[in-house]
């Protein structure tokens, strides 16, 4: 199968979304959304992190849409002159996740000062690690991770493993984990809230189309998408 | 009858013997692991998905034709590397490490750099023969390739230097020209080098991640290969990214196995 | 050290299946045509190849089960295998220290053996940098010089200059002659064999066809092969005194007196060529035809085929007299005091 | 006098040097790509950094610890897939690839379910001997080693299976045992192969980031290698990024180049 | 096609500086001790060793520059290297196809080769399935195979048993006579030599030091390497008339009158030893010890050392009459007419 999709094109016109990994569940039902009300329309996905995309946007990637999981990101974009007028189409916030057994006995944010606990961040550079700084900050605490994670979802899997106490990632990611880890949501949260932008990109094929499907993620069928996963509207 | 083995070479010494099983237990351990904690029940299901037998099937041709393109390209390098002198010799044979070291990520961005739309060879490809690789299965070739291709030259040119040379003298005198030596002397004396090069080349192809979403993107059934799936997956289901991952280790172990000692006897 | 071998190796092609023994401070020599079986023999007493059935003991105790390197023996092989990344001298000092002597020890004692090989000088070359004399040479001091119990030597003179080869061959008596084990030797040079052996086995197609003391194989060949090393004619036939009854239907006269089947041997000089029935009446006289005529330094060797192939020496002189050229009719003549016969 | 070489080995044939210079290109180009981009007049600064300096210690500490191991283990590994016949010997050897094929985070992962705090093994090293692995440089270590390894025992194992099995059998007449053999004979002849398995190691385990950042984690001064720092710059400042890489590259093509070298000769 | 080449090798611990001409059709064999650049020089001519200096003349066209594949030659190695992974139908076919020949033409002619080499049935086994002197044969055939036009031979027949030895030295033999090129042959045996070269060319160290036809050669040897190949005492020493005075200070009687300084030989069989002066006047007379005695077979070798290195071969029953021991003195007597004197 692999061999024929190579390459042909799609019978009718195909609208091309780069979006961030973490949007993917979200998205790809937006896309089936999209493409029933668009009919002869494709919809793909080009999921990955944020910060590829933004490398493949800049390297001239031909794509209609782009949804970043942090303003940062769409900003080396938008700086490079190949998208304008983000929009923030949802927010994400943090929460603390456990093992459902909790075997840290962490009830708020201040529990992950403990200094015998395994806690364990997103690294700085990362938009959920910035987030986690900013709550922290707020807090006045000085947590000492034991590792800080590429993203998210690195973080949530040493949780998910036993090999972390406690990680502060986001609502969503504790929400698709299902039952394997718990959340505790913390009221310094508010503080650190982290925008997902989404652009039309200035090269974009079918620029149309693509204002349209922004149209759709931010309307509030689409929205209702979203925050079924966890997210938060603008 | 039965033939009574007259010569029993002498035991396994345990100062070999202990450190393999270590290293054996090593590798293998964690795939126990995993497969203890495979859901086994949903493993028809995940497999029945169109998706996941597209991913596999654009991987195993993916990674086969990457092989390809790197014998073709890797074995003649890594020929040249072992049997010519010539003056920067050493300086390229380390080059030809660099992807290795490269972390794959930052190996896609740089065939962006060169063979991207925008890139110094790519912008050329574009407007003179309207090629665009990045995001097509073309390009998942390439990124594989391009990670991969190190393996097999150093390998091979390890097992070329390892060889009699007399062997290719003899040849000479009956009137080989180094290329019938290469093609007729050498390639089966190294045989078996060739053979563990190309599996490394194959494996590191198929399991091949970074470069590969960096330079091709992620399009399902055109540039989603086994390892893009298993990343997207354990953004939305940990579980189905194991399940996806002991598939893929099935299908390779099973063409390695099966394919491999065809090829050493 | 005593040898007392059955050897048994099955190949699709090939079989050998030989009865070796030999006392303590024997050496015995194994001659045949090339793919006799020889190194087969020879690896199989190693234990490098696999006995399909049969048995090898070493003063009563089957070894069989042991594996090469705890079996007593030495080898050199006939395309030596020196190791190619060792000096000369550590080849030769590598079993030593597998026997347990220090380093320091052992390549005293290496340079020591390669010096008694004529090799003092090359003690740092690598087989590499050796010509093919030296090499052998490095082989037959490294197998030496384990001091080994079982001696197992293939071609180990072939590769040696002719002078080198003398000196050698002298050394290698003296050295055999000194150790109380067993030296089974692989050799194509009769010369070697009667000079170092005691005694002789010939192997034909991986059988035993002959043994015996090197002097008695060499008077009574019973195999075609044996009887061209020796350089004899040798035929078949059935004798009722001294007249003996050859397959091609011809009588000869031999100086023993025997009944029953025999073989009938003599030497080609022996053989006198004339192109007309001579006068007198020579008993053993025929007619026949000169297949093929060849110069052999200086003498020249006059082969007949019909009836009766055989070979004359003669000189060159006569060739010229008698005018003989290949495919002509000539008449052969051996006196009976030089036919010798004996039982088959 | 000037040598006058008197043995021309014929011209090196275009259908080899043709493929063999495109695939030099393709492996080298890319790189060329990077270093056009990369920010120069930054370099010194970013070199001067500690956590930068710290990274590149620590990476190649690792990496050089990581290959030990797998010297250790896999070369003893190597000769038991290639010299003794053992039942499922096929399905070992095929195993063996595992971790090759293997998306690197699966691999970290599986890791963790084995080596864990509360992993099959992990769970007793950590009640017996209180040591835990993740977030530690030995953590670091091992992911590196399970990456890495394969790449060890596969190419050694067919420089095993290339070198003539003679030179073992005349070692074996003088007698050696078998441990003594693969020490004083089998290793030295394959020299060759084990040093191309050992620069694959190498290499493989400097650039190694998916298994090593799920397994150890991302601490800096700990765990954190520069194929993580790199991937963390990505996020931020691409340029950083590459800068890093091109650093991590300088100093391995010159640890090989320096290094390579003396050991083929 | 005619040889002349002036090889000079230069190596660290050894040097090759030798001059070989060949007339088109001749048989050159290079003889000389184990590492005296035998070797060394087919591989210059082959193009294998690199030339420090000199060159290599075919038919007058320097062929210097000139690729081993591309020089019309072929070459049968000490060690014989036939591919591994080769049948040994497909090693001889191997040259074949590299001079163009279809698949299957090339397999049908090297099916042929192997059979007039006496390996019929032998074609589809693989090198490590032949005994070694099966393998030199094929190595043998693979060099013939290509009608080379320079015939390089290092030791062809070293490792054949002595029937075959003689069957393929004669069938070579015929083989050389055919062909038009030059052969240039390594071999230790000097029976090959004189049988297959129609010149010598003796090596010592990298130098040429004798060359000739191989019964000149034989006649007047002028090194004790040659001496000894041909089994004769040989001395330096100063003639004036008959007489000739050697180094140790005696004097001898030769047949031929010369004057200045000569060689001096006799055969080990023109000794005459005696335990007591014996009467008469023999004129070559002299005291001397016996410092070695050694069995060859049927004949006795006693060696004779002060003041002079004599060989003697004596009979059995002289020894035993005499009393001959090591170490003991005796008086030595050659006859002036078995004394043979060349300018030096
Ligand atoms: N590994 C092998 N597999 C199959 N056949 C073999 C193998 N080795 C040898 N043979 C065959 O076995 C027979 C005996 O071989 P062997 O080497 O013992 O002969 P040999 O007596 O040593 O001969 P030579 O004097 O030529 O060395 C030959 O016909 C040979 O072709
Ligand atoms: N590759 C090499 N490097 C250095 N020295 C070498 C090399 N090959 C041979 N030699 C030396 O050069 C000399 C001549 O070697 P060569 O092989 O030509 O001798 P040869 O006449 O063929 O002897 P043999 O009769 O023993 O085969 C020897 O002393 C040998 O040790
Ligand atoms: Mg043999
Ligand atoms: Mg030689």
């Amino acid at each position: 199968g692999s061999t024929a999709t190579k390459g042909t094109p799609a019978p009718g016109r195909t609208l091309t979304v780069f979006a961030a990994a973490s949007l993917t569940e979200s998205f790809k039902a937006l896309g089936r959304t999209f493409e029933a009300a668009h009919p002869g329309v494709k919809v793909t996905f080009n999921f990955g992190a944020s910060s590829a995309l933004a490398q493949q946007i800049t390297q001239g990637a031909p794509a209609d849409v782009f949804a970043a999981a942090s303003p940062a990101t769409m900003k080396t974009v938008t700086d490079a002159g190949d998208a304008t007028a983000p929009k923030t189409f949802v927010k994400n916030r943090l929460e603390i996740a456990v093992p459902p057994a909790n075997p840290g006995k962490i009830v708020a944010l201040k529990d992950l000062a403990n200094a015998k606990l395994k806690v364990v961040l997103c690294a700085p550079q990362v938009p959920c690690g910035a987030a986690a700084i900013k709550a922290l900050g707020a807090a006045g605490l000085k947590v000492t991770p034991v590792s800080q994670e590429q993203d998210v979802k690195a973080a949530l899997t040493k949780v998910e493993l036993g090999e972390a106490d406690a990680a502060l990632v986001y609502r969503t990611d504790v929400k698709s984990a299902g039952d394997k880890v718990k959340g505790i949501d913390f009221p310094e949260s508010l503080k650190a809230i982290n925008a997902y932008p989404i652009a039309v990109l200035a090269k974009a094929p079918q620029a149309a189309l693509a204002q349209e499907f922004t149209q759709l993620v931010t309307s509030a069928p689409g929205q209702q998408v979203l925050q079924q996963a966890g997210f938060e509207a603008p | 009858m039965k033939t009574i083995s007259a010569s029993p070479r002498g035991r396994v010494p345990w100062v070999l013997l202990v450190p393999a099983l270590l290293g054996l237990a090593f590798l293998v351990l964690p795939l126990a692991g995993l497969l203890i904690r495979t859901p086994w029940p949903t493993m028809g299901t995940r497999l029945a998905q169109p998706e996941v037998r597209d991913a596999l099937g654009l991987s195993l041709f993916t990674a086969t034709l990457a092989t390809l393109v790197c014998m073709v390209c890797g074995v003649p390098l890594a020929w040249l590397l072992a049997r010519v002198s010539f003056p920067g010799l050493r300086l390229v044979r380390a080059l030809v490490t660099v992807p290795l070291v490269l972390p794959p990520v930052v190996g896609g961005v740089a065939l962006l750099l060169v063979l991207g739309r925008r890139g110094l060879v790519g912008r050329w490809l574009d407007s003179a023969f309207g090629i665009t690789l990045p995001f097509t299965t073309a390009g998942v070739v390439l990124a594989e390739a391009f990670v991969a291709m190190p393996f097999l030259v150093i390998s091979v040119e390890g097992a070329l230097r390892a060889a009699d040379l007399r062997y290719e003298e003899a040849a000479a005198t009956l009137g080989a020209s180094r290329w019938t030596v290469f093609r007729r002397v050498t390639l089966p004396l190294v045989a078996p080098g060739i053979v563990a090069g190309g599996i490394l080349c194959w494996a590191r192809a198929l399991g091949e991640f970074g470069a590969t979403i960096t330079f091709a993107g992620n399009f399902p059934g055109r540039t989603q290969t086994m390892p893009l799936a298993v990343y997207l997956a354990l953004e939305t289901d940990p579980q189905a990214a194991i399940v996806l991952s002991v598939v893929l280790l099935a299908v390779s172990v099973a063409v390695l196995a099966g394919l491999r000692d065809r090829w050493i006897s | 050290m005593s040898l007392d071998a059955h050897l048994v190796v099955r190949r699709p092609a090939f079989d050998l299946d030989l009865a070796l023994t030999a006392a303590p401070g024997e050496v015995v020599a194994l001659l045949g045509p090339n793919g006799a079986g020889k190194t087969t023999a020879l690896r199989a007493l190693a234990g490098l190849a696999p006995l399909s059935a049969g048995f090898v003991r070493l003063d009563g105790t089957d070894v069989r089960a042991l594996p090469t390197e705890l079996r007593p023996i030495g080898m050199v092989f006939q395309d030596y295998l020196l190791f190619p990344h060792l000096s000369a001298v550590d080849n030769v000092a590598f079993g030593l220290r597998c026997h347990g002597a220090r380093k320091g020890a052992a390549r005293d004692q290496a340079r020591d053996w390669l010096s008694r090989v004529g090799l003092s000088g090359c003690e740092a070359k690598r087989p590499g940098e050796l010509s093919g004399g030296q090499a052998q040479r490095v082989a037959l001091a490294r197998a030496l010089a384990v001091r080994p119990r079982l001696l197992l030597l293939d071609e180990p003179l072939a590769a040696l200059d002719a002078h080198t080869r003398l000196e050698v061959r002298s050394q290698l008596r003296g050295h055999l002659a000194d150790f109380g084990g067993v030296a089974v030797l692989v050799t194509h040079d009769p010369l070697d064999a009667m000079v170092l052996a005691d005694r002789l086995v010939v192997i034909e197609s991986g059988r035993s066809v002959q043994e015996g003391p090197p002097a008695q194989v060499a008077r009574h060949p019973r195999t075609d092969f044996v009887a061209r090393l020796v350089g004899l004619n040798l035929y078949r036939g059935f004798a009722s005194g001294h007249t003996v009854a050859l397959d091609p239907g011809i009588t000869l006269d031999a100086a023993e007196s025997l009944d029953g089947p025999v073989f009938l041997t003599f030497p080609p000089a022996a053989v006198a060529l004339f192109r007309s029935r001579p006068d007198g009446t020579p008993r053993n006289l025929w007619r026949t035809r000169i297949s093929m005529i060849e110069r052999h330094g200086d003498r020249i060797r006059v082969h007949l085929d019909d009836p009766l192939a055989v070979a004359a020496d003669v000189t060159a002189a006569a060739v010229a007299e008698l005018g003989l050229i290949e495919d002509s009719q000539v008449w052969a003549a051996v006196k009976a005091t030089e036919t010798h016969a004996y039982p088959a």
